[in-house]
């Protein structure tokens, strides 16, 4: 596996000129899940789908869609009716073409309630005409406003006007599935790789579950001659040492997200690079639970007492920086002035340990309280235990009477207790689904589903609401009412304390060339990459 | 008479976290050709020490030999190295010790047990050991020999175990054969059949043996002369009829009368007090404190082997022109009655 | 002869090990005999011929499989109330075989003699329980200084006497002695042997002594018991016994034991002895017979005629 | 024989169905189910699901259906990996963690034997303190500390063995070695006792007195009688090592049974939990009636028809 | 010679005067049991070291955390990560502890407390969260002892009562107890912690009885194999024929007579505690943060160990020391309690 290391690359200088060997070694944390793009929910999944299957765009360089399975698309006047005009040289592995009804069959059989889909009905209940019915089992699967006109034409029917429905296109859950081959294999669907048929630029082979996975250059995909890389080889390693060590020893190109401790090691290194995501991390105040939590001066004192410029420096020490906003910063922009969506407003509830506690004080005093003892329910990995570690100690200094009880659980757990809102503060973390604010802006709804902290304005519902429908069309002004809804969710009523906006640091080699990192959906795409020396 | 074994003036001690045991202090004696010398004493008079010693067996790093020599052929075993001493053991001389219950393998097929040596010492092909190791159980009279070649010690019965030891110890005909308290254990019966066995035996291959035990009645059978210990030295020593009816050691005299004849009655003689503290002991004599016909001088000085006939030696100042004359114990008078009485007849 | 009061009967015992099992021993398989006040009783036999478990099954330390044992005309294994049960346990005493064994290493001296004082309420005070130790330390000949030391400074035949002493603690009438002298070396032997004596002559004890080496029970015992595998085959008083073995069994126990008396030894013939030779068969009814007044022998009706024949000539 | 060995499995078989209900009720108190987690499932689905592993059936009904199927070696579908069966998981992940289990046993017995020999026969000289400190160093360093630092230092610095994956044969050599500490240290430290002991005995006495060498003393004699304790240590001590030590796994990244035993844990997925326990309670009953035979095997005195003891 | 014993004073003949009591005396001193075991652990140089090791250890973990100014959860990110720097020590070069450290680029060694400009001595250095590591490594000593000193006293406890009362009336009891063993043997360690932690609260008590389910059965085999064999000895049998109490033979008769094995083998449960403990913190189940063990610090530390090796190296070192001492301990009583090994 080992080729394309720095050693052997100095060994002739003919070789390294002309045969570099087009294979890429990579890691993951994990087994990928399932291979069934309607029940892929991890980025694992989503990073193996996104490169041996093909929707009809996929992400480019700068998170765009281009085209993938379809060419090009048409919207109707209102904005409602996608028509998507689908390229005819496009192949399933097994030599099948990827028709229209691919797609119909699969986002069918998405929502159907027996599949038991959990991306299915959540990217498209509300977006797509009666996907959030038939998810509830209330109409058949085949109501679903999506109609395969002919092989080569998909009509989609919105419920309303959603403007990024073509970013939407590059996520897994919208991708093809080949109605005779998935019937057939029945249950077994997806298991292993010759349960399988693929239409991406790769597919998918030694398929050993837990070790890793290979994945090969695909010669029917259409744009094959786009396509350099001749292997692509995964293999599953869940301890960030040990991928650093592998790093170091060459057998890998790409080493991962590096742990605080190893970025110490090799910021200095030449293969060091680090980006920002879209992904913030909050703490979410139950406000059902413990009375406190209610007021918003405690709130708004928590918020702001934490030095988070420290905590992103020295604990997460991976490129993240500290956040004091719920929608993220470079991510998306005003759709006229072009101005990032944190232009607007900038940070709320800034680290200031004198109004900190001026808020504090005025909360404690309408409780009639001297002391509150308060929970945190955060992730029992490494990182999450050490900073819950350091906003209990920053948050006891620096609010008197204040008593922090942390509880590190395992994720599953966690969620489990966000859904029966058993928690006082939850740190928790989102990252988006789809290129649009709304991936932010939702969330905090009355009785969202991923409210379950007991947050409710009705004004910020109301601006949320007009922004999903009535200014669907009206870009500029849907924009500026999701800037105005975060600044009621955060300066008015400081319902989440946002905490960081997540970076990544990781070792790349120089001679991985167009190796695309995502923002959202997939992490990677390596269509367009190639090993040069 | 040849000799074939001299111990002079040996000396053992043990390092233990206590101090230094001196278990064994100046012990000499010479062992003849195809004699029995029996070695009798009290419990941790120095008796399984002095024949671990001549088999140069004493645990490693706790005892050694601190003076004194162990003659064989010539060849002073004190100061054998551990290659010539496992030449001599098993071939030269070789043991048999008191538990036939834990003295075999108990993991290994008694076969196998008996052939080792045999084929250590005699170079024997193994079809060859193995007639002998059947030939070797005939001998020591376990019937159907070649079943019991394949059998373990735990299929066996104490008395048959035992013979097995004695089967393992005559393997290679050696001149020399010690046997540790080899009937201690059995029943009389057994023992007897043992003790028999072992006079057979005796008068076919010619060795010489030590006898250790506490039995007396043991001694009276199958000694030809006796030694008797105390506090790890000789304190007598002759043959069978000069210890058993001429005792001169106020020790062999508390041990003779301490034995109930079969028409004693009245209260049998008990030699009072406990042992001697070999960490520390006694100046002097060191059954002196016991003594009830001890002298000053047993607490001042140790009594020299005074010669009491050609054969017949005794440690006691009692043997010193000096000494007192003192009346033995009844018991003792008794026997030397009894004894002068029938050399006349 | 005199008149002799029966203190223990012991009636058709036998004592099973793993019933039902495969490996089922009958260790004592239906034995009877009388003890009488102020003797004592030798029984001898082989290694594992069941002599401990007679003892034990007498003392009730194992519940009898089957028969009687009736102490001053009461059943001992019948059942009993906790106080009639202790009221036994101080009556009957047993002394044990192995020096080591028996005393219990984490206990001092005092607290292994002044247990049975304690479980049975003789001592009223602190000082009265000390003072009832050192005098037993006293009969025993040991001296009040040992009173709290740990039993591994002892010699055998002092650990010993520490045993005699903790039986002696509760006034028994009766003291079952296993091999109480088989450990020990011949130089101590004695030692026990006299103080047994002594104690017997002074407070009026009751003795059944188990051994397997016949010289030191005929010293002491007036009757001796010999056994085998499970059953009594002779008993009888232990100078006829000696004098006058009928059994096969006791002539060939007699034959093995050497003598300290290196002429005897010299002309001693042993005699062999091999069950089958009795010859029985099927219908024979093997069980005690009284040959001559006092004096059993386990035999066939057959054999008692010969023997009766022999013995009266 | 026979017999003894059908008694036994009769015995293995009410153990294994008491473990299994234990760890069945166990399960039901565990916070939690698989499903109420998935955030981005509707209350629908969640029913169907729940429905479709018969998670709505009441407890009893629950229980009788999963012994029903544990009867004909049904050991249910695994929750986190969609449609994948529990015994195909287990098969798929024992096989490198028995691998290195046996590996690192054989390893580590046969070089902790041969430490405990030594220092018990050169008892209290340099060699025993040597062995003696090596074996409780072996057993202080917590063995992932003791993992990475082979990794690191073996593995990436000098080069001598791959730093991970489970490929080939030079592979296994850090993850057995970090491994093989802990039964080695047991077993020398074992070891060092029993040879002591036994050398101590009589028949080694004896086997002395006929003139045998020491080698042959140690190994010929002494070594069988002294294994038979080492035994009963070993049975657990090999169980816990082939079902995978978590730790290991994850550092060199090595499919293994303890790994995805841990995560089923903490991801609810019972059917794997409740698998895997049943899987390792019956290698360990199994492992415990193979030291009894072993038993007999080393030792002739102990027969299997005579039972325990 | 000859001649000299010829000569020999004629009053030396006398009879000599016999004190018939002297014959039973013991020259020994009368020590207790305890006294006599105490005696020979003394000789033992191995032994001595371990408990010399513990009493120091001890007592860091009493006096450690207060021989300095700094909290176990005093953070401060400004001086987070240093390496250790000792007064006086750090001018020993070789020792480490001069506060400088390997500069992650390879360019040599750089004074850390220079480039952060901080005055303060930090004996073990800190962590990443700016922690004093000295006193968070004496206060996580602490923990690890009371986790294994408590969870020993229980599993000693549940274990010889289970194994005592399990040999002592043996038969049907006996194996109905050993069953219920096998089943608790059975089930993995892990699941029934796991389920443990997850039924209660994580946390130092949920450890400790976790700890207690399944720790104390190598304790009850032992014991029971003990009294197995000691239940038949005649010192019991002397009891009972005394008309002793069941109650009273186990607890005056049997139990003191297993105490060195109880106690070795608590020595041997101790270390296992600790690690017990810390690979409960490696799973992610165990103690609460910021209360550290030494298990936790090795966990924390072990991350950083090619850049910040210190993190890791102290609390290791007193695991190390620990488990050193309390294995020579348990050798050394092992000898020591032994009477047979006795002198
Ligand atoms: N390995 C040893 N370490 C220390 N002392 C020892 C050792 N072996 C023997 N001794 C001591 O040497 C002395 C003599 O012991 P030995 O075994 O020779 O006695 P013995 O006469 O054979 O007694 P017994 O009749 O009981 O077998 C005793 O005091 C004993 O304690
Ligand atoms: N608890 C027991 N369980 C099973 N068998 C037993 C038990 N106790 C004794 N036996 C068996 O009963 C038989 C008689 O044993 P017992 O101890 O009474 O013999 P003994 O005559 O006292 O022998 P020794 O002279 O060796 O003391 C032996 O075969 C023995 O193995
Ligand atoms: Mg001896
Ligand atoms: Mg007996």
């Amino acid at each position: 596996a080992c080729g394309t290391g720095g050693d052997t690359a100095k060994e002739t200088d003919e070789a390294a000129g002309e045969d570099v060997k087009q294979e890429l070694n990579i890691l993951e944390t994990a087994e990928i899940p399932t291979m069934d793009t309607v029940m892929g929910t991890d980025s694992v999944a989503f990073n193996v789908m996104n490169q041996v299957y093909e929707g009809l765009y996929r992400l480019d360089e700068n998170n765009k869609p281009v085209e993938g399975v379809a060419t090009d698309h048409t919207v109707s006047e209102d904005g409602t009716v996608y028509t998507f005009n689908l390229r005819d040289d496009a192949t399933w592995s097994n030599g099948e073409k990827v028709t229209a009804n691919d797609f119909v069959f699969a986002w069918q059989r998405a929502l159907n309630p027996a599949t038991a889909s959990e991306y299915g009905p959540y990217m498209m209940a509300g977006v797509i005409k009666n996907a959030a019915e038939i998810a509830e089992g209330t109409l058949a699967p085949e109501e679903l406003a999506v109609k395969a006109v002919d092989d080569t034409t998909l009509e989609v029917t919105l419920l309303r006007p959603v403007p990024y429905f073509d970013t939407l296109m590059t996520f897994p859950t919208f991708f093809p599935q080949n109605e005779a081959f998935v019937t057939e294999q029945g249950e077994n669907y997806a298991l292993e790789t010759d349960q399988m048929i693929y239409n991406g630029p790769f597919v998918l082979s030694n398929w050993e579950h837990e070790v890793g996975w290979t994945m090969k250059k695909s010669e029917d995909y259409w744009d094959a001659d786009a396509v350099k890389l001749e292997a692509i080889n995964v293999k599953v390693v869940k301890d960030p040492a040990t991928a650093v060590g592998l790093y170091d020893t060459n057998k890998i190109d790409m080493s991962g997200p590096l742990s605080s401790e190893f970025v110490d090691k090799y910021k200095s290194h030449e293969d060091f690079m680090s980006y920002g995501e879209p992904t913030i991390f909050w703490f979410k105040y139950n406000q059902t639970r413990n009375e406190a939590l209610a007021d918003v001066n405690v709130r708004r004192a928590i918020s702001m007492a934490i030095d988070k410029q420290g905590m992103t420096d020295v604990i997460l020490n991976n490129g993240s920086v500290p956040a004091n906003y719920a929608v993220p910063a470079d991510f998306v922009a005003h759709p006229e002035t072009n101005e990032d969506f944190r232009a607007k407003y900038g940070d709320f509830n800034e680290y200031n340990v004198e109004e900190a506690k001026k808020f504090w004080t005025q909360g404690l005093e309408k409780l009639g309280a001297d002391a509150v003892t308060l929970e945190i329910l955060g992730g029992d990995t490494e990182t999450a235990v050490k900073m819950q570690e350091y906003i209990k100690n920053q948050l006891e200094k620096n609010l008197p009477g204040l008593t922090i009880n942390l509880k590190n659980v395992p994720f599953k757990q966690r969620l489990d207790l966000d859904t029966n809102m058993d928690y006082d503060i939850q740190l928790a973390g989102w990252g988006p689904d789809y290129l649009d604010a709304m991936s932010f802006a939702d969330l905090w709804v009355t009785d969202g589903g991923n409210n379950k902290m007991g947050y409710s304005n009705p004004e910020y519902d109301r601006l949320i609401e007009e922004a999903r429908t009535t200014l669907a069309d009206d870009p500029v002004a849907r924009f500026e009412a999701m800037q105005e809804a975060e600044r009621i969710l955060l300066e008015e009523d400081a319902a989440i304390g946002p905490l960081y906006q997540r970076g990544t640091s990781q070792l790349l080699r120089p001679h991985v060339k167009n190796l695309y990192i995502h923002s959202f959906g997939p992490d990677y795409s390596f269509k367009w990459t190639t090993i040069e020396k | 008479m040849e000799k074939i074994l001299e111990i002079n003036n040996l000396h053992v001690s043990f390092d233990t976290f206590a101090g230094e045991v001196k278990a064994i202090r100046g012990v000499s004696f010479d062992l003849n050709k195809g004699e029995t010398l029996a070695i009798v004493g009290e419990s941790g008079s120095g008796k399984s020490v002095t024949t671990k010693t001549i088999m140069g067996l004493l645990p490693n790093g706790v005892g050694r030999v601190k003076q004194g020599e162990i003659l064989f052929n010539g060849k002073d075993l004190a100061t054998a190295s551990e290659k010539e001493m496992q030449k001599i053991r098993g071939k030269e001389i070789s043991m048999i010790f008191q538990d036939p219950m834990t003295s075999l393998n108990p993991t290994m097929k008694i076969g196998v047990q008996i052939m080792e040596g045999l084929l250590i010492h005699q170079h024997l092909s193994k079809g060859a050991a193995k007639e002998k190791v059947i030939d070797l159980l005939k001998l020591v009279g376990i019937p159907n020999p070649e079943a019991r070649f394949d059998q373990y010690p735990h299929q066996f019965s104490g008395g048959m175990r035992q013979r097995v030891v004695i089967a393992i110890a005559l393997a290679c005909n050696p001149k020399i054969l010690i046997a540790d308290e080899p009937t201690t254990a059995l029943d009389v019966t057994i023992q007897a059949q043992i003790l028999e066995l072992m006079k057979d035996i005796q008068k076919k291959i010619n060795t010489s043996i030590v006898f250790i035990t506490h039995d007396l009645g043991v001694v009276a059978n199958v000694a030809d002369r006796v030694a008797v210990m105390y506090g790890g030295k000789i304190c007598e020593i002759g043959t069978v009829d000069e210890v058993f009816y001429n005792p001169q050691h106020p020790y062999t005299w508390g041990l003779l009368s301490s034995m109930p004849s079969l028409d004693s009655s009245g209260e049998l003689y008990a030699i009072p007090g406990t042992p001697p503290d070999l960490l520390n002991p006694p100046k002097g004599d060191a059954f002196a404190p016991r003594n009830e016909f001890a002298l000053q001088i047993d607490f001042e000085m140790e009594p020299p082997m005074f010669q009491v006939s050609d054969t017949h030696f005794a440690a006691t100042w009692l043997l010193h022109p000096s000494a007192p004359k003192v009346e033995p114990p009844v018991e003792i008078a008794k026997r030397r009655e009894k004894f002068s009485s029938s050399q006349k007849s | 002869m005199k008149e002799k009061q029966k203190l223990l009967e012991i009636k058709d015992l036998k004592q099973y090990f793993n019933i039902g099992k495969p490996n089922m021993v009958k260790a004592v398989d239906g034995i009877s005999f009388d003890i009488y006040k102020g003797e004592t009783l030798g029984l001898v036999g082989e290694s594992g011929c069941g002599k401990s478990t007679t003892g034990r099954s007498i003392i009730r330390l194992y519940d009898a499989t089957d028969g009687q044992v009736l102490f001053e005309g009461v059943d001992v294994h019948g059942k009993k109330s906790p106080a009639e049960l202790k009221q036994f346990n101080r009556k009957m005493q047993m002394i044990f075989q192995d020096p080591y064994a028996s005393l219990n290493p984490r206990m001092t001296v005092a607290d292994i003699i002044a247990e049975g004082i304690d479980i049975h309420g003789l001592a009223s005070s602190k000082k009265e329980r000390m003072d009832k130790v050192n005098e037993l330390l006293e009969t025993v000949g040991l001296n009040r200084e040992h009173a709290t030391r740990y039993p591994h400074e002892f010699s055998g035949g002092q650990r010993q006497r520490i045993g005699i002493a903790r039986a002696l603690a509760v006034e028994p009438e009766f003291i079952i002695a296993d091999e109480p002298i088989s450990a020990l070396d011949v130089s101590i032997q004695a030692q026990v042997v006299n103080l047994m004596k002594k104690l017997q002559d002074e407070k009026g004890l009751t003795y059944l002594f188990i051994a397997h080496d016949l010289s030191m029970v005929k010293y002491i015992s007036d009757r001796i018991g010999v056994m085998y595998f499970g059953q009594i085959v002779e008993l009888a008083d232990s100078e006829e016994l000696y004098k006058n073995p009928i059994h096969p069994y006791t002539k060939s126990l007699l034959s093995a034991i050497p003598l300290p008396d290196p002429q005897s030894e010299r002309t001693r013939k042993r005699v062999g002895y091999d069950p089958k030779d009795h010859g029985y068969g099927p219908s024979d009814q093997v069980q005690l017979r009284e040959i001559k007044p006092g004096h059993f022998v386990s035999c066939s009706e057959e054999e008692y005629k010969t023997y009766k024949q022999l013995n009266d000539n | 024989m026979i017999k003894y060995l059908f008694q036994r499995v009769l015995f293995m078989i009410i153990t294994l169905f008491i473990i299994a209900s234990a760890t069945f009720f166990l399960m039901k108190l565990m916070p939690g189910t698989p499903f109420t987690a998935e955030e981005k499932m509707t209350e629908q689905q969640k029913i169907v699901v729940q429905e479709k592993y018969g998670l709505n059936d009441p407890v009893p009904i629950q229980y009788a259906k999963y012994m029903g199927n544990l009867v004909r070696g049904d050991l249910g579908i695994s929750f986190q990996f969609d449609g994948r069966d529990v015994t195909g998981l287990i098969l798929d992940r024992i096989g490198p963690s028995a691998y290195l289990g046996f590996q690192s046993l054989l390893v580590g017995t046969v070089i902790g034997v041969l430490l405990g020999i030594l220092a018990a026969i050169k008892q209290n000289t340099i060699y025993d303190y040597g062995s003696t400190i090596f074996a409780v160093s072996g057993k202080s360093v917590p063995s992932f500390v003791f993992a990475g630092l082979l990794q690191y230092f073996v593995g990436v610095k000098l080069g001598w063995f791959p730093v991970a994956f489970w490929e080939g044969f030079e592979y296994t050599v850090l993850p057995t070695i970090a491994l093989a500490m802990f039964p080695l240290a047991t077993t020398a430290r074992f070891m060092r006792t029993e040879m002591i002991e036994v050398l101590n005995s009589d028949y080694i006495l004896l086997a002395r007195a006929k003139g045998v060498s020491p080698f042959k003393i140690a190994f010929k004699h002494a070594l069988r009688n002294a294994l038979i304790p080492i035994i009963t240590v070993l049975g657990p001590l090999a169980v816990s090592l082939m079902t995978g030590s978590l730790v290991i796994e994850k550092i060199f990244s090595i499919p293994g049974l303890g790994e995805q035993f841990v995560r089923s844990i903490t991801s609810n997925d019972y059917p794997v939990i409740m698998g895997t326990t049943l899987f390792f309670a019956a290698l360990f009953i199994f492992i415990v009636l193979i030291v009894d035979i072993l038993y007999g095997v080393i030792d002739p005195r102990i027969r299997l028809a005579g039972g325990k003891k | 010679m000859k001649q000299t014993i010829e000569n020999l004073p004629k009053e030396l003949f006398e009879p000599a005067q016999l004190d018939s009591t002297k014959g039973e005396e013991i020259a020994k001193p009368s020590l207790t049991y305890w006294q006599d075991a105490w005696r020979s652990l003394r000789k033992n140089k191995a032994a001595i070291f371990g408990l010399i090791l513990l009493i120091i250890v001890a007592f860091l973990a009493i006096f450690g955390p207060m021989m300095n100014n700094y909290g176990f959860d005093d953070q401060n990110l400004s001086r987070a990560k240093l390496p250790p720097k000792i007064p006086v020590l750090e001018h020993i070069g070789w020792l480490g502890v001069d506060g400088t450290m390997e500069a992650p680029d390879g360019s040599g060694r750089v004074d850390v407390y220079e480039q952060k400009g901080i005055t303060d001595y930090f004996w073990f250095g800190t962590d990443g969260l700016g922690r004093d590591l000295w006193t968070r490594v004496w206060s996580g000593t602490r923990i690890s002892l009371y986790i294994a000193l408590l969870a020993a006293v229980i599993d000693m406890i549940i274990g010889v009562a289970y194994g005592g009362i399990s040999a002592y009336y043996g038969g049907r009891i006996d194996n109905v107890m050993q069953r219920v063993i096998e089943v608790l043997v059975g089930i993995p360690n892990l699941v029934v912690v796991i389920l443990m932690i997850l039924v209660l609260d994580p946390g130092i008590l949920s450890i400790t009885i976790a700890l207690t389910i399944t720790g104390w059965v190598g304790m009850a085999r032992i014991v029971r194999g003990q009294i197995l064999k000691l239940k038949n000895q005649e010192f019991v049998l002397a009891s009972k024929t005394l008309g002793a109490k069941d109650r009273n033979i186990i607890l005056r008769h049997l139990i003191p007579n297993v105490t060195g094995v109880i106690i070795i083998n608590t020595m041997f449960t101790i270390p296992s505690a600790i690690f017990f403990e810390a690979f409960l913190s490696f799973i992610g189940l165990g103690l609460q943060p910021p209360t550290a063990s030494l298990g936790t610090l090795i966990e924390d530390g072990y991350k950083s160990i090619q850049i910040f090796p210190h993190i890791m190296i102290f609390p290791a070192i007193v695991i190390s020391s620990l488990m050193i001492a309390f294995n020579l301990m348990a050798d050394g009583l092992r000898d020591a309690l032994d009477p047979k090994m006795r002198d």
